[in-house]
């Protein structure tokens, strides 16, 4: 469903990526791992649009990306959970939710109602600003509003960052309820190598602007490739 | 190059002041080329040097000392307000070149190297308020001052003031008041007048409101319905120009006092009209008093130098004084050993075309009095540019050149 | 009052935004040389209560105090931090057109006011306690880098490092090791530990293996009180704790 | 003498109201005849005065082309005509039927010179004269000028008036005339005071002067009655004039509102320091400038439509020119809200001469329609109906814009966008096409600005450069991005500054407004309607 | 100790070479306008003297203005006021100096105060004749004012546009109160009419040079002293402030005070250069006051580059003599060619000339940095398929969020 190859990006002079090739297919969980400033980040951006590669490609449904800005990706069907939330501050809650409908339908324009289920602080919080919400509940926002969006692929960079225990096996079940009943596909960067272990179909490595491994979920036992993830 | 003459105009042509000032280096560029087609000056044809200060005052003197040491102009016509004037009358002393200023001012001044082709506060405001109080002008007996809060309503109120005390009016019949430049808001102020109007005398009001600020002015005093009968407007900077921007409609009789108007009929002024509407290529162009103050300044220059036979400033100078050219208002204009000139004094009533239409007007011509008589430090002093007295500031009390003295 | 011994003391301190009870009636007590976990649902009013002690958000009733005596509500953020309350963001917060180095360099320890900063000069001294630091969150090799450029997981330990630098009597932690993978987490619990041995600490973390590995006292908030105080295990087998924060 | 002559032309004019046969048209034509040779104002007042008095409504037609400068005399045989322009050539009309009756080259005729002071002789013999007109509005006026110059000589035509007068309120008025002509006559102590108590009862600026001069000329009662009176006057006026600075104030309010609302759209919701925003107030103005110019060259029946023509054209243009600076410039600053400064500086600079170029330096007139001219009264509040209009227009501009930036999902991504551009760009939200649609919405907003400005203000290339200071205290006295803020900052603003004005002038009262300001800004560091939360303050 | 760092090895060149032109035409040019007889190819006319002395007043002002909004984020939209308060202290030197040479003859009234019948001289004129009590009051004054608006402002921390704007006010209410001919300060007209500074004739060629040259060296100096200020540690704390000023709070810094010195600092610079300016040009007048001015010396900075030296230098250099330049020959199209200049500016070179300048170094240099320490590409050198040499979209990033398309949240303005 989307395949990356060859990636390349810089900043400046500096290399982020060097040639990256990542597959995530749908009904699929993908995960990505690595240690901090390996270039996951980079990576995601690059994917949902907000930088443009150096070289190399993304494809989206056989479809290449490579010129199409932002919107027209997540118009496409890419929803993206950035690191450090991004929500829009001085929207309520509510708005913040229904930025998700641009690329709707006139009729889809709803918040699904799992959204609510998955996270209800949400609903209750509805008229507040985002910004004043608190770290964790500013998370779950930013997942609830790229659910709106009804994506084919979701993109996550480090979903459980900041949120307490009980709402992260909450997410993890959001995330495999959707892989399992929307069949869509999921690329999540994780830190967090237990929530990975247990949700992830196929697991990518990085390392310095590379991936270093990919293979089945099972692989993340393996010492010469967890060697990866120590300091 | 040598076989031109130049001659520099030193007007802005944007900012806020472009809005009066453009049309004086039109003015002067036309001027400028119908010399040439009678055949220069002294064999010569003239060449305009335009550049522009862009109402910015430090500019303004910047683009003199251009003018007159990188360019060698010979005379510059320019500067509107006498702020921009002030700052270029050290360089043109100081480079010894000539200046001829065309716009009505608050006074207070001689300079070898300036003439003064506009009003002087005597021959504007006090004909002026002579023609209100007399009974064509209604008998005027209580009197509102408006003015932009600056020098030179400021002076020249003061000089009202006094004259109109000398006149035997009450203080409380006088009521003076200042707004900001570009003031656009003056529903208090018209209200005002009005309440001040309306205590069963007969009341005007003597506007030195200064550019912008008119239009604003004026649409108010329509909207709230002050009319010319009941409370005339008479104003020192309103003219055909301004008037331009304006419905005269509902302002039909409210007064100016220039030293010309467009609705002049002579055929100077005819043939002034149609050159300017053939040069200008705009039929609905006006014309006005500064206008004229630069035909007649340009005038009395192009003869001065003629009968010094130079361009050098020095000589012209001197030949400048009592050089006569006409004028456009069907006679001559004088200029004065003190670097002002003789001119007429028109009232106008506004007409609903927007022209003014003269209903009052000296007998003669009136002599430009640079030291007022009605300021006590100034009424002392005169001033001859002739030799051998040479001198701005004489006092005749004193019999000293340079005010007071030491003592 | 037993505020004596106690690095810092707080009593019914409550606070609202808007109608909102962020904080409600909290009581909290930190003794000196003390480390304390924090842990509580998200919203629970965590990082809310360590705006109350920096001073960034002044409360609406109730008593903060620093080391037995100072009054904090009576202070703004520049003189607690002069105190020696040192803290770390939620979110991390460094000088983005500065290097790491200068980063580190204006966090050190010392004066505060203008002339001396206009005269400063480095001490070696300095340079070799930026070095020490530079050395502890593995930043040396981009010293010179802008701290623009640095990822989210390197900024939290530049953070981290500036905390180091400004050497506080008491630590406020937030969230340290968000964004961090396992390794570096115990790495940063380890790192915690030691300064821990002469310095107050306040943590808060979600990950709860990292607050396992700290080994302390921890205490449960929610919605802006306490909810439940103890040991990890204690804390964690609150049925109240489980409900609204661990999950089943 | 006088006396004799004016009960004569009293009885002369009851006998013209009688009968519909007039005084001997000749004689009439002999005393217009005279107009040719007076030699100076007062003369040609004396002429007016004898046509006046023959009573004869017949005069109304050659007096009222007098006041309004349209009397002429023909060089050639000294004949009077009303003359009206036509091409180059006036075309002469008999003054008393209005005939046609020839035409003339200008230079051919001389023109019966005017003033105020003849204007005035004119009004008050044509008010006498149309104290018996059909139209009410002429009764009105009648009464009207006669009660502001009363005469004794005034009292038996007024009457007359009175007893055939069916409105009551010209009838009202008519009384009220009486009364300030019985108060100049010499009839008894209790008829004056009657009079003082009922011009009293006006309670209005005219009625004051009147009594002031009752008060000054009369003794005993009349005098009592009419200070007592004024003193009556003067405390309602003081609460009407509270009431009028307020209106000031709000009407002041509404300009600097209408001013200021576009850059509320373009500073404060999208961040672009525009400087440029006066420049489109400007390209507003002179829209209606050019609108108004074709309809008075081609359809000037439309005139008074002329405003509302010229709105979705100021609208559309400066829209138009917004989009343009937007994907020109702007789009490429995103983030770097300092460099707007620059670049828009450097845009107004080049519409400001581009405009001085197109049009010319000068000011361009921009008239009133009818229905934007002269004012009314609420008691004694005078009220001008184009402050009134821009007031509701103003009002009108802020409900639609609230509406759209609260209630439409283009609103939603608006503000969505400005927050954070490439995070809205992954909601699938067209950022460009956002961003090119608010900045246009708002530059288009300034340029509805301008047509309503256009009617109080200069039209000229420095249009702009007037209302863009005031623009951004309002905009950040208010609150940046808050539209409510701007509303209740531009109408604080407002009528503090009014009420300053009477007593601080109108110098001091805006330096004192500037210093409110700063001091405010010290207390309320952002603004009056602060944005809230974390996300502010952090 | 200062000038210590100055001579010492790694100084910036380039600080050092514009102190040393500046002190090098402070010499030449006044030597080239008195000792060069005017035929010659190497006179300097004295009309070249006088505008170039007023570029280098101006030159030093869009300094100032560049320390506090360069280095510290504060965008003043009123410098123009210090400059003119400055301008309007060394005025009213001048006019005391000008004695009873008045047109009056009044020793004591300047000429304005007598026709609009002041009878005695205003108590804040007293002291004015004295050359050192008109220089302390260049510095005081503007000094004065900065600290205290500065010292309410900062401490009820105003930032951003809000402080922007009002110190548009500020300028704004003080052109209105400097208009009132009531104020004692010669209303539209100002102060003019100079006759000597010093004693010495203010219109002699020497004189001018003089001014010249002590304008070249003040402007010198100021480099030397804005350089050393930022290069200090207090210069790395205003930009810590600049960029996040809580957070410099919680690390025990009094962000107002940093703020409030460098923003006195400042005023006084620009007051400085209104002194210097005032009797070169021969007015000062309310018109100094007017806020566009101030915003024209912003777009100075801007030009230049903002957030160096020598950028706001260059910046008033090069948009002045433009505008000199444009005046003359284009009259009536000339705010066509600087407002263009002004929008390509910001288009093609948004770090200013300055700045874009440093950008291609910077960009070479950090190119050869990167091949040698970058682990990136360190590592690289191990990897078979080594990646062709990075292929330069922008130059290096000197100011953060500079990469992305935008930062993630833009704040109204700083
Ligand atoms: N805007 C930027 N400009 C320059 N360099 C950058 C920028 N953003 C990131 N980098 C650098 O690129 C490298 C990769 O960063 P990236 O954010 O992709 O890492 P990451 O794997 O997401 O790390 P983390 O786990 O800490 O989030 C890092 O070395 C970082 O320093
Ligand atoms: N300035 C504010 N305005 C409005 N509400 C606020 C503000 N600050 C905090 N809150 C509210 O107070 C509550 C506590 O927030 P706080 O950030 O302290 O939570 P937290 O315990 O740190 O949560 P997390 O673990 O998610 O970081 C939240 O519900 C938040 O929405
Ligand atoms: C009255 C104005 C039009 C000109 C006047 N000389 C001035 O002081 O500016
Ligand atoms: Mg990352
Ligand atoms: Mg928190």
């Amino acid at each position: 469903m989307l395949e990356v190859s060859n990636a390349t990006l810089h900043y400046g002079a500096a290399q982020a990526l060097r040639g990256v090739s990542l597959k995530a297919g749908a009904g699929k969980i993908t995960c990505v791992l690595g240690r901090n400033g390996v270039g996951k980040t980079s990576l995601m951006r690059s994917i949902v649009g907000h930088h443009r590669l150096t070289s190399g490609s993304v494809a989206f449904e056989g479809k290449a990306l490579d010129r199409s800005a932002a919107y027209d990706r997540a118009r496409s069907g890419i929803a993206f959970v950035p690191q450090g939330r991004e929500i829009f501050p001085l929207l309520t809650v509510r708005e913040n939710l229904e930025s998700g409908f641009a690329p709707l339908k006139r009729a889809d324009r709803n918040i699904p109602g799992h959204v609510f289920e998955l996270f209800p602080v949400l609903k209750q919080m509805l008229a507040r600003r985002g910004g004043d919400l608190s770290g964790g509940q500013q998370q779950q926002l930013a997942i609830g509003r790229a659910l709106v969006m009804r994506p084919k692929l979701l993109v996550l960079d480090e979903p459980t960052e900041g949120i307490q225990p009980s709402i992260i096996k909450d997410i993890g079940r959001a995330i495999r309820y959707l892989r399992d009943q929307a069949d869509i596909a999921v690329l999540l960067v994780e830190q967090y190598l237990d929530f990975c272990r247990e949700l992830a179909d196929e697991v990518n490595i990085m390392d310095r602007g590379l991936i270093v491994h990919s293979g089945p979920a099972e692989d993340l036992d393996r010492a010469d490739v967890r060697k990866f993830l120590t300091v | 190059a040598d076989d031109t003459i130049k001659v520099g105009i030193l007007h802005s042509l944007s900012g806020t002041m472009a809005i009066s000032e453009t049309t004086l280096k039109d003015a002067m560029l036309m001027l400028i080329e119908e010399q040439n087609a009678k055949g220069g000056l002294l064999g010569k044809k003239l060449e305009a040097v335009v550049v522009d200060p862009a109402s910015n005052w430090p500019l303004f003197a910047e683009k003199a000392r251009e003018l007159v040491s990188k360019d060698n102009v010979a005379a510059v016509f320019g500067c509107w307000t006498s702020v921009s004037r002030k700052s270029v009358l050290p360089v043109f002393s100081e480079l010894d070149n000539i200046l001829f200023y065309p716009v009505q001012y608050e006074g207070e001044e001689s300079e070898r190297n300036v003439f003064y082709t506009g009003a002087a506060p005597n021959q504007q405001a006090i004909p002026a308020v002579d023609y209100l109080m007399s009974e064509d002008g209604g008998s005027v007996k209580r009197w509102v001052l408006e003015g932009t809060d600056y020098v030179y309503p400021r002076t020249t109120n003061k000089i009202l003031e006094a004259y109109l005390k000398a006149k035997g009016v009450a203080a409380e019949d006088i009521m003076v008041n200042y707004t900001p430049f570009g003031f656009s808001d003056w529903q208090t102020e018209v209200a005002a007048i009005k309440k001040f109007g309306s205590a069963g005398k007969k009341t005007a009001v003597v506007s030195t409101v200064n550019g912008d600020a008119n239009v604003p002015f004026y649409k108010e005093l329509g909207n709230q319905g002050i009319k010319a009968e009941d409370i005339p407007v008479m104003a020192f900077s309103v003219g055909e120009e301004e008037l331009a921007g304006l419905d005269t409609a509902p302002l039909v009789g409210h007064l100016a006092a220039w030293n010309y108007f467009q609705s002049i009929d002579t055929p100077e002024n005819a043939k002034f009209i149609a050159d300017w509407h053939k040069f200008i290529k705009n039929d609905k162009r006006t014309t006005n008093d500064p206008m004229e103050a630069h035909y007649v300044g340009f005038n009395m220059w192009v003869k001065a130098v003629e009968k010094a036979g130079t361009t050098d400033p020095d000589k012209v100078i001197d030949a400048v004084v009592g050089v006569s050219v006409p004028n456009l208002t069907g006679g001559y204009s004088t200029m004065m050993p003190n670097h002002h000139i003789t001119k007429p004094v028109l009232i106008g009533e506004i007409q609903a075309d927007g022209q003014f239409e003269t209903v009052s007007q000296t007998s003669g011509l009136v002599m430009g009095d640079e030291w007022s008589d009605y300021l006590a430090d100034s009424k002392d002093l005169i001033s001859d540019w002739r030799a051998p007295l040479s001198c701005g500031n004489f006092n005749v009390a004193t019999g000293k050149c340079g005010g007071k003295g030491t003592n | 009052m037993p505020k004596s011994n106690t690095i810092l003391y707080l009593d019914g301190v409550s606070v609202s935004f808007d109608g909102f009870r962020a904080i409600n009636n909290l009581s909290l007590v930190l003794d000196k040389g003390e480390m304390r976990a924090i842990i509580g649902p998200n919203g629970a009013g965590k990082t809310t209560m360590m705006d109350i002690v920096t001073g960034k958000t002044r409360p609406d009733a109730g008593e903060v105090y620093f080391d037995g005596q100072v009054d904090l509500t009576k202070h703004d953020e520049a003189e607690i931090a002069m105190m020696g309350i040192g803290r770390k963001f939620q979110k991390p917060t460094v000088f983005e057109s500065h290097t790491i180095e200068d980063n580190l360099m204006l966090a050190l320890k010392g004066p505060r006011s203008i002339f001396p900063a206009l005269f400063h000069r480095r001490s070696a001294a300095e340079a070799r306690q930026i070095d020490d630091i530079l050395g502890i969150i593995r930043l040396g090799d981009k010293r010179d880098e802008l701290a623009a450029n640095l990822s989210h997981g390197q900024k939290q330990w530049l953070e981290i490092g500036m905390l180091l630098a400004q050497d506080p009597k008491l630590l406020l932690v937030d969230e340290p090791v968000a964004g961090m993978t396992d390794a570096e987490t115990e790495e940063t619990a380890r790192l915690l530990r030691d300064i821990a041995r002469d310095h107050s600490v306040i943590v808060v973390e979600h990950d709860m293996h990292f607050v396992r590995e700290l080994g302390v006292k921890v205490t449960c908030l929610h919605e802006g009180s306490v909810l439940s105080e103890g040991s990890l295990d204690f804390v964690s087998a609150d049925e109240r704790v489980v409900e609204v924060y661990l999950g089943r | 003498m006088i006396l004799t002559r004016a009960i004569g032309l009293t009885l002369l004019l009851l006998l013209g109201m009688l009968s519909p046969s007039n005084a001997a048209e000749a004689d009439l034509r002999a005393i217009i005849a005279k107009f040719a040779t007076a030699s100076n104002f007062s003369a040609t007042e004396a002429v007016v005065r004898e046509l006046a008095a023959t009573g004869d409504t017949a005069v109304e037609r050659p007096l009222g082309a007098l006041a309004e400068g349209d009397l002429y005399v023909r060089k050639a045989d000294s004949l009077v005509f009303i003359g009206k322009a036509a091409g180059g050539s006036v075309e002469l009309l008999d003054p008393l039927s209005g005939e046609k009756s020839g035409d003339a080259a200008k230079s051919e005729i001389t023109k019966i010179k005017v003033n105020n002071t003849l204007r005035r002789a004119v009004r008050d013999a044509l008010g006498t004269l149309t104290l018996g007109a059909k139209d009410p509005a002429a009764r009105i006026a009648a009464a009207d000028t006669m009660f502001k110059t009363p005469d004794a000589t005034n009292i038996e035509p007024l009457d007359a008036a009175i007893a055939s007068e069916t409105v009551a309120s010209v009838k009202a008025l008519l009384e009220q005339a009486r009364a300030a002509s019985v108060l100049v006559s010499d009839r008894p102590e209790a008829d004056k005071l009657a009079a003082v108590a009922l011009i009293g009862g006006r309670g209005d600026r005219n009625a004051l002067s009147l009594l002031t001069a009752v008060e000054a000329n009369s003794e005993g009662a009349v005098k009592d009655a009419a200070t007592a009176a004024i003193a009556n006057i003067n405390s309602t006026l003081a609460l009407w004039d509270a009431g009028q600075n307020i209106w000031y104030g709000i009407s002041l309010g509404s300009v600097l509102l209408l001013a200021a609302i576009g850059l509320a759209i373009t500073f404060g919701v999208m961040g672009v320091i525009n400087m440029a925003h006066g420049e489109m107030v400007m390209l507003g103005a002179y829209t209606t400038f050019v609108v108004q110019e074709v309809i008075r060259n081609s359809f000037p029946g439309l005139f008074d439509w002329s405003l509302v023509i010229a709105l979705p054209l100021a609208f559309s243009v400066a829209a138009l020119v917004g989009l343009v600076i937007e994907r020109g410039v702007i789009r490429f600053l995103y983030g770097r809200p300092l460099e707007t400064l620059l670049a828009t500086w450097g845009v107004s600079l080049i519409l400001q001469q581009a405009v001085r170029t197109i049009f010319g330096p000068t000011n361009q007139e921009v008239g009133n329609p009818s229905w934007m001219s002269g004012s009314f009264y609420i008691g004694q509040l005078a009220v001008t109906w184009n402050r009134l209009w821009i007031l509701v227009f103003a009002l009108g501009v802020f409900a639609v814009l609230l509406y759209v930036m609260k209630r439409t999902p283009w609103g939603l991504q608006m503000r969505a966008v400005t927050a954070n551009r490439r995070m809205a760009a992954s909601m699938g939200i067209r950022t460009p096409w956002v961003d090119a649609l608010t900045f246009a919405l708002g530059s288009g907003i300034a340029g509805i600005a301008g047509v309503a400005l256009s009617q109080i203000d200069n039209v000229s290339p420095n249009l702009g450069r007037g209302y863009i200071i005031d623009s951004f205290m309002v905009v950040v006295f208010g609150g940046v991005g808050n539209l409510w803020g701007t509303l209740v900052g531009a109408f604080s603003l407002g009528i503090v500054n009014k009420f300053l004005e009477p007593y601080a002038g109108a110098v001091l009262g805006k330096i004192v407004v500037l210093v409110l300001i700063i001091l405010f800004i010290q207390k309320r560091p952002r603004g009056l309607f602060a944005l809230k939360g974390r996300s502010v303050e952090a | 100790m200062i000038t210590g760092r100055f001579f010492a090895a790694g100084a910036d060149r380039r600080i050092a070479i514009t102190i040393f032109i500046l002190l090098a035409i402070a010499i030449i040019v006044p030597l080239l306008n008195l000792a060069v007889s005017p035929t010659s190819a190497f006179y300097v006319p004295s009309y070249v003297v006088a505008l170039t002395g007023k570029y280098l007043c101006y030159a030093l002002l869009a300094l100032a203005l560049d320390l506090v909004w360069g280095y510290c984020g504060i965008l003043s939209l009123g410098h123009g006021a210090f400059f003119a308060l400055g301008g309007y202290a060394m005025g009213m030197y001048l006019m005391r100096q000008i004695g009873s040479r008045g047109v009056y003859g009044n020793p004591l009234l300047p000429d304005f105060m007598v026709f609009l019948n002041y009878g005695e001289l205003p108590w804040f004129w007293y002291g004015f004749d004295q050359f050192w009590f008109a220089a302390i009051m260049v510095l005081a004054v503007p000094g004065l004012l900065a600290f205290v608006f500065g010292w309410f402002a900062f401490r009820s921390r105003v930032t951003g546009v809000y402080l922007s704007i009002i110190t548009q006010a500020m300028t704004y209410a003080l052109l209105l109160a400097f208009f009132r001919n009531d104020m004692g300060f010669g209303g539209n007209n100002g102060l003019t009419d100079f006759k000597d500074i010093l004693g010495y004739n203010v219109q002699a060629d020497a004189t001018r040079s003089a001014l010249f040259a002590a304008s070249a060296v003040t402007l010198a100096l100021a480099v030397f002293v804005t350089w050393a200020i930022v290069g200090s540690k207090y210069g790395k704390l205003l930009m810590a402030v600049r960029d996040a000023e809580s957070r410099t709070r919680f690390l025990g810094w009094r962000a107002e005070n940093v703020k409030l010195f460098a923003f006195t600092v400042s005023a006084v610079m620009a007051g400085i250069a209104g002194a210097l300016y005032v009797p070169q040009v021969g007015i000062i007048n309310p018109g100094e006051f007017e806020p566009s001015n101030s915003i024209e010396v912003v777009v100075w900075a801007a030009v230049g580059g903002r957030g160096t030296i020598v950028g706001p230098i260059i910046g008033a250099l090069v948009v002045n003599a433009g505008k000199s330049w444009f005046t003359g020959v284009l009259p009536a199209f000339w705010l066509f060619a600087l407002g263009g200049l002004f929008v390509a500016v910001t288009l093609f070179l948004p770090k200013g000339i300055v700045g874009m300048w440093d950008s291609w170094r910077g960009n070479a240099r950090a190119l050869r940095a990167a091949s040698i320490t970058n682990p990136i590409n360190g590592e690289a050198g191990t990897d078979p398929a080594v990646p062709p040499p990075p292929k330069i979209v922008r130059s290096a990033a000197r100011t953060p969020g500079d990469w992305s398309a935008s930062g993630p949240e833009p704040q109204p303005a700083e």
